[in-house]
């Protein structure tokens, strides 16, 4: 029985020294991890957001989609741009669907309904084919886009040869499709939340919950690594 | 049901684990040269990938997440794997002899499987809940084990071929998984992920 | 048996990648850049120098039987630090090198030292063994990053070294042409080390 | 010679029966491939340009000169005369886009030898078709030439290059499906889907004698036929994987490709677009990759139309030919396991 | 017309057999000497007992069976016993011989007549005359024909089938058989259906000797318990197994045996010495043989004593054009390559053929490009492709779990194989290997 | 902050207890014991996995000898360094002289130009094979066929082809593991004491005038090197029409016997024997002259005797007889790479 009092002890003690020692490095590493998150966030809403003034990762807004609306999570975070106390424009993530899996944008849309930028999140699109979505000057092409100036195909933004007015990749047409599709579920997006999102009070974290909405009925996970 | 379906089949052929994601190598290097061993670790895989899918997401949604323990999640999901084989292999063993000699074996080289852990963590990114952990579970080890039947069938008849001196054993299987995992790319855009 | 040679045993004898054909899952994940490489790599060697210490330290406490689980415990923990060290001060790393990080855990070099060297030797020779095979480890990351990076992207480190005319191999960015890269690496080595031999 | 031997030289030749041997050899066999492959070659002149030509010339010398080097290499006899390597170069150009550079069949050419073939010890050692990787490999590396580098037809107009690039009638399809398929398209888009379905639908003659665009070697349904039912008819591929890969393409096309239902599909324009028949009848019919059984060889090629059917109507795309066929290579050892015959009296033993 | 019978696989290789299909078998001169090899059946070997300086008669025994699975030896001329002695064999190496110098008389043992002919109600009495008369199967196999008579305890026969396929390109010995000596043939049957007390036999012909068809329809007209089968032209047409199949539809187990499936398969020119035993009570001293091939002047089908010399058969045909490369005895598909002509003549010995030295050059093989004309051939269906590269790695356990041992070495795979790879000498090897190690055990 | 490290010191200990209980509890249940003297036998054997002690892999022989069911002296790759180690690990002292280093050698000398040739061969190319084709093309039944099955299944590359036929062993290669001797099926190998020079390189049981009839260099039994004149210790003696050598017996004497011998069938692997040389202290008693087998020895009575060079075979027999010890070899024996 000693022997196998021994293997227990030892193993305990080895997870008691771990976890002692992980605990101890989490507190110290929290801070920069939480710091590294919010300045990845802020790089993407940046490109995103028209010019602002206030801290627009800590400033955002949290609304919950109807059951007919694509292209976003159904609890979508709505990062606000201000400047001063005006709402100059918003940022928030979208997707639409390439060739390898979806592609996630960060949309950013300024008080007129027109994109004030985009950046691209993350995709799965061909390297050195569909993957070019990120460069900027495919991505350019998107500002000061508005449903209104726009060629719309079925109501979404299009690629040429979907009869829209967007310029595809060459050799890719299934990215620039998804792309386009991101875009437009955040101008729509926008379009139908705009007045709810833009009176939104100036404090932080306000959750505004639309009382109409039952289909989610637990409580969704949170993520826990982007 | 649909999406259960597309898990499956992107874990099983767009995404294969060993082919796509590069999860599971070693034992994918080291268990194909017969196709009975291949067979019998691929099942040994198949049930331990879907036991370690519902142990971990169970672990991590009733203890981690509650406590906000996350950090913890590397040592709980080995703990857990670790122990979990092991307790198979010692029940397997005890209860049906015969089971146990046709994938018990296999089940210490699971341990150190980078796919089983892979998957474990996967799970927690794409925020799978139960039924779709186990899914994915399923269907990650149905593709493992398509992936070693295949390498095992090709590799049971390169035995035979007179590969130049310098490329025999892992070099030439490496070129092989090269190439399977260039007509693994035919099913790619099957389904979205 | 010196300081020394156990530190260098790691760069070609023994590499852990091309001689000993370890650690092959992030070799191939991460190696679309010669720099993930090197981030793999680095991250490697830490965890394997920290785990090869603290197992030299314990290895006369440590009963037999439980040895590969109590090891396990202590590579995780190591490769928790590194997660939430390199999350919080190289977040970019970070999110390229993604789910391998966490599984350097399950990588069989790491494990393979615990076992066969820090638990037999003592502390400062073990410490020469673990940063000598994580550095052989990264330099045959670097190596097959380079290969890859060369021959997908055209560049080597992010530097452009081709005219404009060079139209870069996709493929080499892919699963496939990481297989074959390390592949037909792995089949020079031989070739060249067996011309050694002779 | 024989009568200048000293008589008790001449010592009688002694070896295990059978003292017979076939005339058919491995050369004799590729040079019949050749042979059938050469009209769709001639029709890729007349529409593509001299072009065509070139670049066929080039895979070829491109293959047989890597065959040669890699067997240099290796010191093993140079076997560039049994004219395999002539055949893998010619199949892998065939399944090219006409207007490539001309250094793409040649890298695409080395590849498939020295990877595909020699890497595994040559000729009768490689697991998949060569060819076929080389086709996979282009595609991986450089996308955009292996889906943008069309060329339309240009009948007898030898200097060939105009550039018109001109998609594939199965990628014309898989966009107008794409669109019918879709709720949001709008009418007008429906139609002019519509439209194009039906011109494609009208245009077998086109697609059975070649006038469409497409890859260089597959545009002439007839002319492929012709080599494939003549190799067939000197027995050098069997019936059993061509019949089986083309019904099974034109099974499932018809009963899931269309718009409109179940069995709405159009599978003579599958069966006759997308280098199905160049696939069927040289690539999935290649000996060394494919099964030896019976079963095997049914198995096989209805394995090849199920994910041919697959990849075109659900897959990423438009084709899949080239994929099909390499995927079921790499099974044709379990294949070949699994579906051993029962040999004569097997039967019996068992009952014992 | 009813498609002809056959079996699956199988090929066609050159028949060959129009220089000598026509032609009447001629009776050999008696030879000089005669070289008799104790060893000529499958089974243990004869014990001689005759001694050096013995006088001997035709037809006299010379040497007694031992055992079971073994029958007598006689002489085929008579004369002086010269030397017992290892004497180059046909079936390779040195093995004892008892040679007998002729003494050009020609005086048998007995007359060949009544006095020995045995009575046809007694099958015990007739099995037995069979075996004294030395009789064993004359297709080539050489496996003594009593034991093929008496099917043990138990096991009853239904169906007895007169093997006259002769599917080995250029040998056409049964062919004339079949036309000259129809009605001993047809006898040797009935007496074959009694013993066996089987009522059922059939007489397969392959389809390219339409006047052995004839001849043997003509006189089985009246036999109601024979019927003539053509078979389909094709080769290993008259292997035993393959046969059986063809007629009965009926599978030889693996390792078993014809009389497992109620079957007995004799050659023609077996049912002609079990007539000429029973009836006349001639012991087997002589056979016919085909002296054949592409450089032989006339080429001829032989009625040999047992003994002559190659030489003498081949002085017969007039020679040769050029000097033989191979020496075959038997068939080229399944005959031995001999190494000289001076051997023997014996029981087996269904043909000589001489094959100039540019087709006797075997071409050098490749790789194997898993054509699988093999597989597709294969009439026991094996799959040769396999079964070869197993047994090219030594792999012999394997190449046994996947059946080398049922190979019957009919030579259709090395026949048909485009990378001329010697299959049927890999099995052959492998099989020999295989006997060796279980012996061991 | 403290709450979690408190919540993680739980949690973590309490998987640990539990893991740990559980891997002691199985570890006690269902142990199976390795006996841990495998692995270290494993170490110190040759690891060639060559089944020359009978066992199908270092393995299984390792198990064999723990269990006691096999000789600790069977691995013969490994000699007789393996054999003490293994002796050591089990405890036990190897039975010094119960293994004799042994080496394979060739037993036949015919090779294209000394044995004819009955027929031109053509098939497989390897000798168990070609011997299904009327027995081998070899006109003698006994000798080698030289197509190289010994040579493919040596794991040391110790066999090589020679140049006419026949195959060449390389001593320093050689572990004496009998794989070769296996591989030929006409048993032409066979495995000798390293330490022995000479050997009859002849199998054929035939006599003279049939072993004339196809081979130049065959032994025909004629028994003159077994005569006493030869060999006087009666280290060779007849059996079968061949000579058997003894070599616990006069090593001397089986050089005189390679030189006596008619057809030459023997093989004396020291190519170039040094001679004897008589030095100053000899008296002349004529010992030496009177045993000298080829009397290569002059001289006169009482007078220092001198060694005719040309004529001394290096066989030795005079060193042990001389009185006087005034007889030396001159230079070591030693093998020759090249015979």
């Amino acid at each position: 029985m000693h022997s196998t009092a021994r293997l227990v002890f030892a193993l305990t003690i080895t997870c008691l020294g771990s976890a002692l020692a992980l605990a101890a490095i989490h507190g110290l590493t929290e801070a920069p991890i939480q710091e590294q998150k919010r300045l990845a966030t802020m790089r993407a809403v940046q490109e995103a957001l028209p010019p602002f003034d206030n801290d627009p990762v800590a400033d955002t807004l949290q609304i919950i989609l109807e059951e007919d609306e694509v292209g976003a999570e159904k609890m979508l975070t709505v990062y606000l741009g201000r400047q001063g106390n005006t709402i100059t424009g918003v940022a928030f993530p979208v997707f639409g669907e390439g060739y390898g899996g979806l592609i996630h944008i960060m949309v950013g849309i300024n008080l007129k309904g027109e994109m004030s930028g985009i950046k691209v999140l993350e995709h799965l699109e061909t390297p050195g084919l569909g993957a070019k979505i990120e460069e900027s000057s495919f991505t350019d092409q998107f500002k000061n886009r508005s449903l209104e100036n726009s060629t719309l195909v079925n109501g979404n933004l299009a690629v040429k040869k979907d009869g829209g007015d967007l310029d595809a990749l060459t050799g890719a047409t299934i990215s620039p499709r998804g792309m386009a599709m991101a875009a437009s579920a955040g101008l729509k997006i926008f379009q139908r939340h705009g007045t709810q999102i833009l009176g939104a009070p100036q404090e932080q974290d306000t959750t505004m919950t639309i009382p109409e909405v039952g289909a989610l009925e637990e409580e969704p996970q949170k993520a826990t690594e982007d | 049901m649909g999406e259960f379906f597309i898990i499956l089949i992107s874990a099983v052929l767009v995404n294969n684990f060993v082919l796509a994601r590069f999860l599971g190598i070693c034992p994918f290097l080291g268990v194909s040269k017969k196709t009975d061993t291949a067979l019998g670790m691929g099942m040994a895989v198949i049930f331990v990938m879907t036991l370690a899918s519902i142990f971990t997401n169970l672990i991590h949604n009733l203890v981690l997440i509650p406590y906000h323990l996350e950090f913890l999640q590397i040592v709980t999901f080995i703990l857990v794997i670790a122990s979990l084989v092991q307790l198979v292999e010692t029940v397997l063993r005890k209860l049906s002899p015969a089971l146990y000699h046709a994938l018990g074996i296999y089940l210490p080289l699971i341990t150190t499987n980078c796919a089983i852990l892979g998957l474990a963590l996967l799970n927690v990114i794409k925020q799978y809940d139960l039924t779709r952990c186990i899914v994915f579970g399923l269907g990650a080890g149905l593709g493992f084990t398509l992936a070693l039947l295949i390498m095992s069938g090709i590799r049971e008849r390169l035995q035979f071929a007179d590969v130049p001196k310098p490329l025999r054993g892992v070099p030439i299987t490496l070129i092989v998984a090269g190439l399977l995992s260039m007509a693994f790319m035919g099913f790619s855009g099957l389904v979205k992920m | 048996m010196s300081v020394a040679t156990e530190f260098t045993k790691g760069f070609i004898r023994e590499n852990p990648l091309f001689r000993l054909v370890l650690g092959m899952c992030p070799a191939l994940a991460v190696t679309t850049m010669a720099i993930n490489g090197v981030a793999m790599g680095l991250a490697a060697t830490a965890v394997l120098v920290g785990s090869n210490l603290v197992i030299s330290i314990l290895r006369r406490f440590i009963p037999s039987q439980v040895r590969i689980p109590v090891f396990i415990v202590v590579i995780a923990s190591f490769v928790t630090i590194i997660d939430m060290v390199m999350a919080g001060y190289f977040y970019e790393l970070h999110k390229v090198l993604g789910l391998f990080i966490p599984l350097i855990v399950v990588n069989c070099i790491i494990l393979g030292r615990a076992e066969a060297f820090a638990s037999r030797n003592p502390i400062l020779l073990s410490l020469a063994d673990g940063l000598g095979m994580g550095l052989g480890f990264t330099l045959a990351l670097v190596i097959l990053g380079s290969v890859r990076e060369i021959l997908g992207s055209g560049t080597i480190f992010g530097v452009s070294i081709f005219a404009s005319g060079f139209e870069p191999a996709v493929i080499m960015l892919l699963p496939p042409g990481a297989f074959l890269a390390l592949g037909l690496l792995l089949g020079l080595m031989n070739k060249l080390t067996k011309a050694e031999e002779t | 010679m024989a009568q200048e031997a000293p008589a008790e030289e001449k010592l009688l030749h002694v070896s295990v029966s059978p003292h017979l041997r076939d005339t058919v050899s491995v050369p004799k066999i590729m040079r019949s491939v050749i042979l059938a492959l050469t009209p769709a070659l001639i029709w890729a002149v007349y529409i593509f340009g001299l072009r065509a030509l070139w670049l066929v010339l080039v895979g070829m010398m491109s293959a047989v000169l890597t065959e040669a080097i890699c067997q240099k290499i290796m010191g093993r006899p140079i076997t560039v005369s049994d004219g395999s390597a002539v055949v893998t170069g010619m199949l892998l150009v065939y399944c090219l886009p006409p207007g490539v550079p001309f250094w793409m069949p040649m890298v695409g050419s080395a590849f498939a030898i020295a990877i595909g073939k020699q890497a595994f010890g040559g000729l009768g050692h490689n697991p998949l078709n060569p060819a076929l990787l080389g086709r996979a490999f282009l595609l991986a590396s450089w996308p955009l030439h292996m889906t943008t580098d069309w060329r339309a037809p240009a009948m007898g107009t030898m200097s060939g290059i105009d550039a018109v690039t001109n998609a594939t009638p199965l990628a014309v399809l898989k966009e107008a499906h794409k669109v019918l398929a879709d709720p949001v398209s709008t009418t007008e888009q429906v139609v002019q889907a519509r439209e194009a379905v039906a011109q494609l639908s009208s245009s077998y003659g086109n697609l059975f004698f070649g006038n469409v665009g497409g890859s260089l070697g597959e545009t002439s349904a007839l002319l492929l036929l012709v080599g494939g039912l003549y190799l067939m008819f000197k027995r050098y591929i069997g019936w059993k994987i061509p019949l089986t890969f083309l019904g099974i393409v034109m099974i499932l096309t018809s009963a899931f490709g269309g718009a409109d239902g179940l069995f709405t599909g159009d599978a003579l324009f599958h069966l006759l677009s997308g280098g199905l028949i160049l696939g069927a009848f040289f690539m999935a019919t290649d000996m060394v990759t494919t099964p030896v059984t019976f079963r095997g060889r049914l198995i096989f090629g209805a394995g090849c139309g199920v994910i041919t059917s697959v990849i075109r109507l659900v897959g990423g795309y438009p084709e899949g030919v080239c994929y099909s066929i390499l995927l079921m290579n790499a099974f044709t050892p379990l294949i070949d396991r699994w579906t051993r015959p029962k040999r004569l009296g097997e039967k019996g033993l068992r009952q014992e | 017309m009813f498609a002809k019978k056959t079996f699956p696989g199988g090929s066609h290789p050159p028949t060959n057999k129009r220089r000598t299909q026509a032609s009447m078998i001629q009776d050999m001169p008696l030879p000089q000497r005669v070289v008799i090899p104790l060893h000529q059946h499958t089974g243990a070997p004869a014990q001689p007992i005759v001694a050096v300086g013995d006088e001997v008669k035709a037809g006299q025994k010379i040497g007694e069976a031992q055992g079971y699975v073994s029958v007598p030896v006689h002489a085929s001329i008579s004369g002086k016993v010269t030397a017992i002695e290892p004497h180059l064999h046909p079936l390779g190496g040195q093995l004892p011989a008892v040679i007998i110098e002729g003494d050009g008389r020609d005086t048998w043992l007995e007359q060949p007549g009544e006095a020995r002919q045995t009575s046809q109600s007694d099958s015990k009495a007739m099995v037995e005359a069979i075996r004294e008369a030395g009789i064993v199967g004359l297709g080539g196999a050489a496996f003594p024909t009593h034991v093929k008579l008496s099917p043990p305890e138990g096991k009853s026969i239904d169906t007895f089938i007169l093997n006259g396929a002769e599917c080995e390109p250029y040998l056409t010995a049964d062919h004339r058989l079949m036309v000259e000596n129809t009605e001993e043939i047809v006898a040797g049957a009935k007496i074959i259906l009694n013993i066996l007390n089987c009522h059922r036999g059939i007489i397969g012909i392959e389809a390219n000797k339409p006047d052995a068809l004839a001849a043997m329809r003509e006189r089985t007209r009246q036999e109601k318990e024979l019927e003539v089968v053509a078979l389909q032209v094709k080769y290993p047409q008259g292997a035993e197994k393959q046969l059986i199949w063809a007629i009965t539809k009926r599978e030889v187990p693996s390792g078993g045996l014809p009389m497992d499936i109620g079957c007995v398969v004799q050659n023609v020119g077996t049912a002609k010495a079990i007539f000429d035993a029973v009836v006349s009570g001639k012991p087997l001293v002589e056979r016919v043989v085909s002296v054949t091939g592409p450089i032989v002047k006339e080429p001829k089908n032989l009625r040999v004593r047992i003994g002559t010399l190659f030489e003498e058969l081949i002085q017969q045909t007039a020679g040769t054009v050029e000097n033989p490369g191979k020496l075959i005895m038997g068939g080229p598909m399944m005959g031995l390559a001999q190494v000289s002509s001076q051997v023997p003549v014996i029981k087996g010995t269904s043909g000589v053929l001489l094959i100039p030295t540019d087709q006797a050059v075997i071409p050098e093989p490749q790789t194997c490009i898993s054509c699988a004309r093999c597989v597709d051939t294969c009439p026991m269906k094996l799959v040769p492709t396999e079964l070869g590269k197993l047994v090219q790695h030594s792999l012999f356990k394997e190449a046994e779990k996947l059946g080398v041992l049922d190979c019957m070495e009919c030579g259709t795979c090395s026949y048909i194989c485009p990378s001329k790879i010697n299959l049927v000498h890999l099995f052959k090897f492998a099989k020999a290997k295989i006997l060796s190690e279980k012996r061991k055990k | 902050m403290q709450s979690s490290t408190l919540l993680a010191l739980i949690a973590l200990g309490a998987l640990g207890l539990l893991f740990s209980a559980g891997l002691a509890y199985a570890s006690r249940k269902f142990a199976v014991e390795e006996d841990p003297r495998v692995i270290q036998i494993l170490d110190v054997l040759a690891g060639a996995n060559c089944g020359a002690c009978g066992y199908p892999g270092c393995r299984a022989f390792a198990e064999a000898v723990v269990e006691g069911k096999a000789p600790i002296s069977a691995c013969t790759p490994g000699g007789t360094e393996s054999t003490s180690k293994i002796a050591k690990i089990m405890e036990m002292e190897a039975e010094e002289g119960e293994y004799v280093p042994q080496v394979a050698v060739v037993r036949c000398r015919g090779g294209f130009k000394e044995a004819r040739t009955l027929f031109q061969y053509y098939g497989l190319q390897d000798c168990a094979a070609a011997q299904l084709a009327a027995g081998g093309s070899k006109a003698c039944a006994y000798g080698c066929l030289g197509l190289g099955s010994c040579v493919r299944v040596c794991p040391f590359e110790a066999l090589t082809m020679g140049d006419n036929g026949l195959p060449l062993v390389d001593d320093k290669r050689c572990t004496g593991c009998g794989l070769c001797v296996s591989a030929c099926p006409r048993g032409i190998i066979q495995l000798i004491p390293r330490s022995a020079q000479v050997y009859l390189a002849c199998v054929s049981q035939e006599r003279g005038k049939k072993v004339k009839a196809v081979c130049s260099v065959g032994c025909i039994g004629c028994g003159l090197c077994s005569k006493p004149k030869v060999t006087p210790s009666g280290a060779i003696t007849m059996a079968d029409s061949l000579p058997v050598i003894d070599y616990t017996k006069g090593a001397g004497e089986l050089v005189v016997a390679v030189h006596k011998c008619p057809t030459n069938s023997f093989v004396d692997k020291i190519v170039h024997r040094p001679w004897v040389s008589i030095d100053t202290k000899c008296d002349g008693c004529g010992i030496c002259k009177e045993i000298c087998p080829v009397d290569a020895i002059e001289g006169e009575q009482s007078h220092q005797h001198k060694v005719i060079t040309n004529k001394c075979i290096g066989c030795g027999i005079c060193v042990p007889k001389c009185p006087l010890a005034a007889i030396s070899i001159q230079g070591a024996l030693g093998y020759t790479e090249e015979r």
